[in-house]
């Protein structure tokens, strides 16, 4: 019986792709509508609206979500560098810019912790206005994307890198899928950066 | 992608030089919004910058610069349909007496 | 299941047919389960037809089986006929059709046809159908809420379903877990599809049926996300209290609705739900032309006609459908450029349909049709689809538009698709397949038992709706009395509940046959239809791992009555002497 | 079960607009051409299911029909379809949606749909509507007007579920709802419209005889969506006038009733 599945770990030879990065790339094709649908809505919204708020009425805190930026995109710095890492046989180093990646996606919650009670406490919420509404449900939606991403990777920094012993290969190939994933966290981040706070 | 361990290294100095002009273009598109552009040309410039932003992620980071044609043709596909879905703001806009 | 062959011989019972990774026991649970909510869905709309037929009269039966805060005094609540409308459209749908044609017939058929072991990723696939079903029983479940279940339509509608009862909120969570299913369920398709064909299986030697459920997963995984978006927004103002659907001053029961701000807009939603749904429609009935096209090839035992256009027409209605949703709301007030624009590309979509019938047709020219109970249902879907597909021309225009919008000419249209049109292809693939899953064969007399009163009570049901339609009645009505233009069409409703109760009793014989043939039905050959794609070539039921050899495919998928050989069909795995 | 007297009806009602007859023209060559292509593709398949039934001796043939009849009945559908939606469906919608008469030369009502039940508003004898206001929208007051303060809105007529239109003239009605969206539907004018809450949308008909008809809604709205009806009586111009004139006298007398109390 031919049980197993082909291409879990080497590359289809006319594709040139494994299965795991198809699965992926097709996971954040399905992403891109998502949040294009949001995005969408948002347009739509601000469009039929009498007033938007300009970022000075808006109160948000501008230096605060552009270190949050940064930290963002360090972050996916750290996991590529994981992912070349794990390419260059140093398990250690994937280990330490792995971690490195998860500390950073913390951060990132934590700076969105204190951005979302100063806005609790000066009593604004989700129902607020149509600008909040957008500014809530976009930062949350997102921030739940991070939070899956601190779980995957936190599974993978410890209990999933045995892997590593038995099959480096498709142990690389699945921080690879976990590193697109993440990037394109990110990469949402960067739209909604400029689209919330800035204009 | 990247094959051997010799490639990846050279890998490496790309990314660090991604960080870089990723740091160097949020840093703009904040001063940019400092600036109190027009509506329309803060939002272009904002959309711009974070368009090449995404891109460099993308490209760099998520390897799509060297990828496979079967990947970018699933991509071609998927930005077809959000192609309609932001058409989504113009059919309301046909609609009568929007109060 | 026959007792030579498990699917997994080594692991334990729950492992085997509970938390399987198999996609052959997995296709198998998705199939059970989405006709077990077919029958619940059927039966919400027998309750409805029974209020619809006799409106002024009173039924103590119901209220000994919904109770009575649903139905005081033996006659059925407006706001409980409301949530079975709205739950029938649900459970039909999402819960029943889709999972049985996608994660049922999708998952135990394609990986065979395109000769692979299994799916591309077997937990995922696991995990899909377990999403699914955590689905189902949260919409189960918002019965028993105060209020009961959603009851804004399956459309669910802004504001009408911001302000309505908690029922609403299950719905939209359930629809969050069915969206998710399905969006691994398509993942997993698209990736099987493209990674795991067999050699010597280029795409255009796919069987039409693998075609069909690969543009069905694109539509899937890239339709359903807005959807997904808009339940998210649907949910913040339900409880967060946010306004994206709701606009300024809104005042209901005479109460200024102060708790939201307003700023909203209602056309959002309806744009954001036909996004999907319109795909949706096409996610419905693709699959079925699949399953057709299949048994249509089997038993006229020659190629299908024109498999190139099949191919294209497929493609080109899975790109077109993302471009049509604004058809459903030409009366939302919208001005000449954008109907003539949504017009224009529904009459064009209409063109591959004609064109996917027409070749179907064409297929049955020159052949030797075997009138077996799977072809039955697969010839009666032919012209049910084309009078669907007919009726959707004067839905699609805006002017006739006018006259039929909303009353119950709709409801017949797009019944006809996908009742005697999607079920009957559902039925002819079980009837086919059937052998396959078991080795054992359905009974063919029972079997014309089910089909020839199905295919007359279906018509009973659905073309006096076209009239009703025609004469305006408006759909969705408690009682249909009220009205001077319901009252002269409301004869038909006592014809068509009468029609929905016999076919009712006319799928017993269905549920019988099998049940009973899975343990007495007549053993069979691998290969009973003397059919050429691949998961002929499996044993009956396939073990794990499908294949005894990985094989490889030598020639197109219909290659019946080649001029020259002995056999009239050649199996795709078989080699042939040049 | 008590049996409701019911009818079989197999078409459309009544049509006394002038703008139906176009829905109609459409409606009935649409399945006049429905009609033909089903059946003569019925024809064929009965034929080929009868002819090429499995027979011993008769195997199937490999080779295709050429079936060139069928790309022009294709190529026909395909014509007949842009002919259909240029030539009679454009034509009709263009009318109903471009050419709203103008405030002058129709007779205005404004609609404020609630659930469950059709507000009609009249501008009174100055001509014009007083502004309706959601804070005082209640069920004394379904309007939401302010007669104490608006000047224009003080002589408004505003009924429930009761709307008089002038015959042989064009009445033009601006569609908002309070609550959720409903659809003001009068089938024998072909009149069907969604409201929506937050649009104002314009819809417009001529009526061609007078009598009683049905208003529907068409669009859920609510456990009482099937009884949200209301009645719309088409009489001459002149019973028009002297219905407006009475319930103007109505209205009066009721708010001089208030000031008595």
């Amino acid at each position: 019986m031919s049980e197993e599945i082909p291409y879990t770990v080497q590359p289809h030879p006319l594709t040139g792709v494994f299965n795991g990065k198809m699965g992926m790339w097709l996971f954040l094709a399905s992403e891109v509508m998502l949040f294009g649908a949001l995005f969408s809505s948002y347009v739509l919204l601000r469009m039929g609206a009498t007033h938007w708020p300009s970022h000075e009425e808006t109160h948000l805190n501008v230096p605060l979500a552009t270190l949050n930026t940064i930290v963002l995109i360090l972050s996916s710095v750290t996991m590529v560098m994981a992912w070349a890492s794990l390419k260059m046989n140093q398990l250690e180093r994937f280990r330490l810019y792995l971690g490195g990646t998860i500390l950073l996606a913390l951060v990132f919650l934590v700076v969105k912790y204190f951005e979302y009670s100063a806005k609790f406490s000066h009593d604004i919420f989700p129902g607020t206005s149509t600008f909040f509404a957008i500014y809530f449900t976009l930062t949350g939606l997102h921030g739940l994307h991070v939070l899956g991403g601190i779980l995957v990777n936190s599974y993978l920094v410890l209990p999933g890198s045995r892997m590593w012993k038995t099959e480096p290969e498709r142990f690389t190939n699945r921080i690879e899928c976990a590193g697109l994933y993440w990037h394109f966290v990110d990469l949402v981040w960067i739209f909604l950066f400029p689209v919330l706070y800035l204009l | 992608m990247a094959g051997s361990a010799e490639e990846v290294r050279k890998h490496v100095k790309v990314y660090l030089m991604v960080l870089l002009a990723l740091a160097v273009l949020t840093v703009v598109t904040v001063g940019v919004s400092y600036l109190r552009l027009p509506t329309g040309a803060a939002i272009l410039v904002a959309l711009v910058i974070a368009s090449v932003k995404g891109s460099l992620v993308a490209c760099y980071f998520m390897h799509l610069i060297s990828e496979n044609k079967v990947i970018y043709s699933l991509l071609v596909l998927c930005f077809l349909f959000l192609a309609a879905l932001l058409l989504l703001p113009v059919a309301t806009s046909n609609h009568f007496w929007f109060r | 299941m026959s007792t030579e062959h498990h699917p997994h011989p080594h692991l334990p019972f729950w492992r085997r047919y509970i938390f399987s990774t198999d996609h052959k026991m997995i296709g198998i649970q998705y199939a059970l389960t989405g006709m077990v909510f077919l029958l619940v869905g059927f039966g919400l709309i027998m309750a409805m037809r029974l209020q619809l037929a006799y409106p002024k009269s009173t039924f103590p039966f119901l209220e000994a089986l919904f109770g009575s805060v649903n139905v005081p005094q033996g006659i059925m609540a407006p706001e409980f006929y409301n949530q079975l409308g709205a739950m029938h459209g649900t459970i039909m749908i999402f819960l029943g059709v889709v999972p049985l044609m996608v994660g049922g017939f999708g998952n135990f058929v394609l990986p065979l046809q395109i000769g692979a072991p299994d799916m591309a990723f077997p937990r995922i696939n696991m995990a899909s159908y377990w999403v699914y079903f955590v689905g189902g029983v949260i919409m189960l479940v918002s019965f028993f809420v105060p209020g009961g279940a959603a009851n804004s339509g399956w459309t669910s509608y802004a504001p009408l379903s911001v302000i309505a009862t908690a029922g609403q909120t299950l719905w939209l969570f359930g629809m969050v877990a069915l969206i998710t299913s399905s969006l691994l369920g398509a993942l997993n398709f698209i990736t099987t599809v493209i990674q795991l064909r067999a050699r010597g299986l280029t795409f255009f030697r796919l069987p039409f049926f693998v075609w069909a459920q690969f543009v069905t997963a694109f539509l899937l995984l890239l339709a359903f996300p807005p959807l997904e978006a808009a339940g998210v927004l649907q949910l913040m103002d339900r409880l967060a209290h946010t306004s994206f659907f709701m606009p300024s001053g809104l005042v209901v029961s005479g109460e200024m609705q102060e708790q939201f701000t307003g700023g909203g807009n209602p056309l959002l939603w309806q744009h954001l739900f036909w996004f999907l749904a319109h795909p949706e429609v096409y996610v419905l009935i693709l699959p079925a032309m699949g399953i057709v096209a299949e048994v249509i090839a089997a038993n006229t035992r020659k190629p299908l006609w024109g498999y190139n256009w099949l191919v294209g027409s497929v493609i080109f209605v899975g790109f077109m459908s993302f471009i049509v949703w604004a058809h459903h709301m030409y009366l939302t007030g919208m001005g000449t450029t954008l109907s003539t624009f949504f017009q224009a590309t529904t009459m064009i979509i209409s063109v591959p349909s004609v064109v996917i019938l027409t070749a179907l047709v064409l297929s049955l020219w020159g052949a030797s049709i075997r009138y077996n109970v799977p072809m039955l249902f697969a010839l009666a879907f032919l012209p049910m689809f084309a009078i669907g597909g007919l009726t959707g021309l004067p839905l699609g225009l805006t002017a006739s538009d006018i006259h039929l919008h909303d009353t119950y000419y709709v409801i017949g249209h797009f019944h006809y698709v996908v009742a005697p049109g999607t079920l009957f292809a559902l039925f002819a693939g079980v009837y086919y397949w059937f052998p396959k899953a078991t080795g054992r064969t359905m009974n063919p007399l029972l079997g014309k038992l089910h089909f020839w009163p199905s295919f007359v009570l279906m018509n009973g049901i659905f073309m006096p709706m076209l009239f009703q339609g025609l004469g305006g009645a408006n759909r969705r009505y408690f009682d249909p009395t009220m009205y001077e233009h319901t009252l002269a069409v409301q004869g038909w409703s006592v014809v068509i509940s009468w029609s929905a109760w016999l076919l009712a009793v006319a799928q017993i014989p269905f549920i019988i046959n099998l049940l009973v043939s899975l343990w007495a039905g007549r053993k069979v050959s691998d290969n009973p239809w003397q059919a050429t794609t691949l998961e002929w070539a499996a044993p009956s039921p396939p073990p794990h791992g499908n294949f005894a050899a990985v094989p490889t495919v030598y020639c197109g998928p219909y290659e019946y009555s080649v001029p020259g050989r002995v056999s009239d069909f050649c199996m795709q795995h078989v080699a042939q002497e040049a | 079960m008590d049996e409701v007297a019911g009818g079989f009806g197999v078409w459309l009602p009544i049509d006394i607009s002038t703008h139906g007859a176009g829905v109609d023209r459409l409606i009935i060559v649409l399945h006049a051409f429905m009609a033909i292509l089903f059946v003569g593709w019925a024809i064929f398949l009965v034929y080929c299911l009868v002819r090429f039934r499995s027979r011993g001796g008769c195997p199937a043939r490999y080779e295709l029909p050429k079936a060139k009849p069928s790309k022009y009945a294709e190529i026909a559908v395909v014509i007949i379809e842009a002919f259909l939606l240029i030539g009679l469906s454009m034509p009709v919608w263009a009318n109903v949606k471009n050419e709203i008469p103008q405030d002058k030369e129709a007779t205005l009502v404004q609609v404020v749909a609630e659930q469950f039940a059709w507000n009609f508003h009249y501008p009174g004898a100055d001509g014009l509507f007083g502004k309706t206001h959601s804070k005082l929208m209640g069920a004394e007051n379904p309007a939401g007007l302010d007669r104490e303060k608006d000047p224009q809105a003080r002589d408004d007529i505003v009924t429930i579920n009761q709307l008089h239109v002038p015959v042989n003239k064009p009445v033009r009605l601006q569609l908002r709802s309070k609550d959720v969206i409903h659809s003001f539907s009068i089938p024998v004018l072909r009149v069907k419209q969604d409201v929506i809450p937050g649009m104002d949308i314009p819809t417009w008909f001529q009526a061609r005889q007078t009598g009683k008809f049905d208003i529907a809604c068409a669009q859920l709205c609510g456990l009482g969506h099937y009884r949200m009806k209301g009645q719309i009586t088409i009489e001459s111009p002149e019973q028009f006038q002297a219905w407006l004139a009475q319930e103007a006298a109505w209205m009066e007398g009721k708010d001089e009733e208030e000031v008595e109390e």
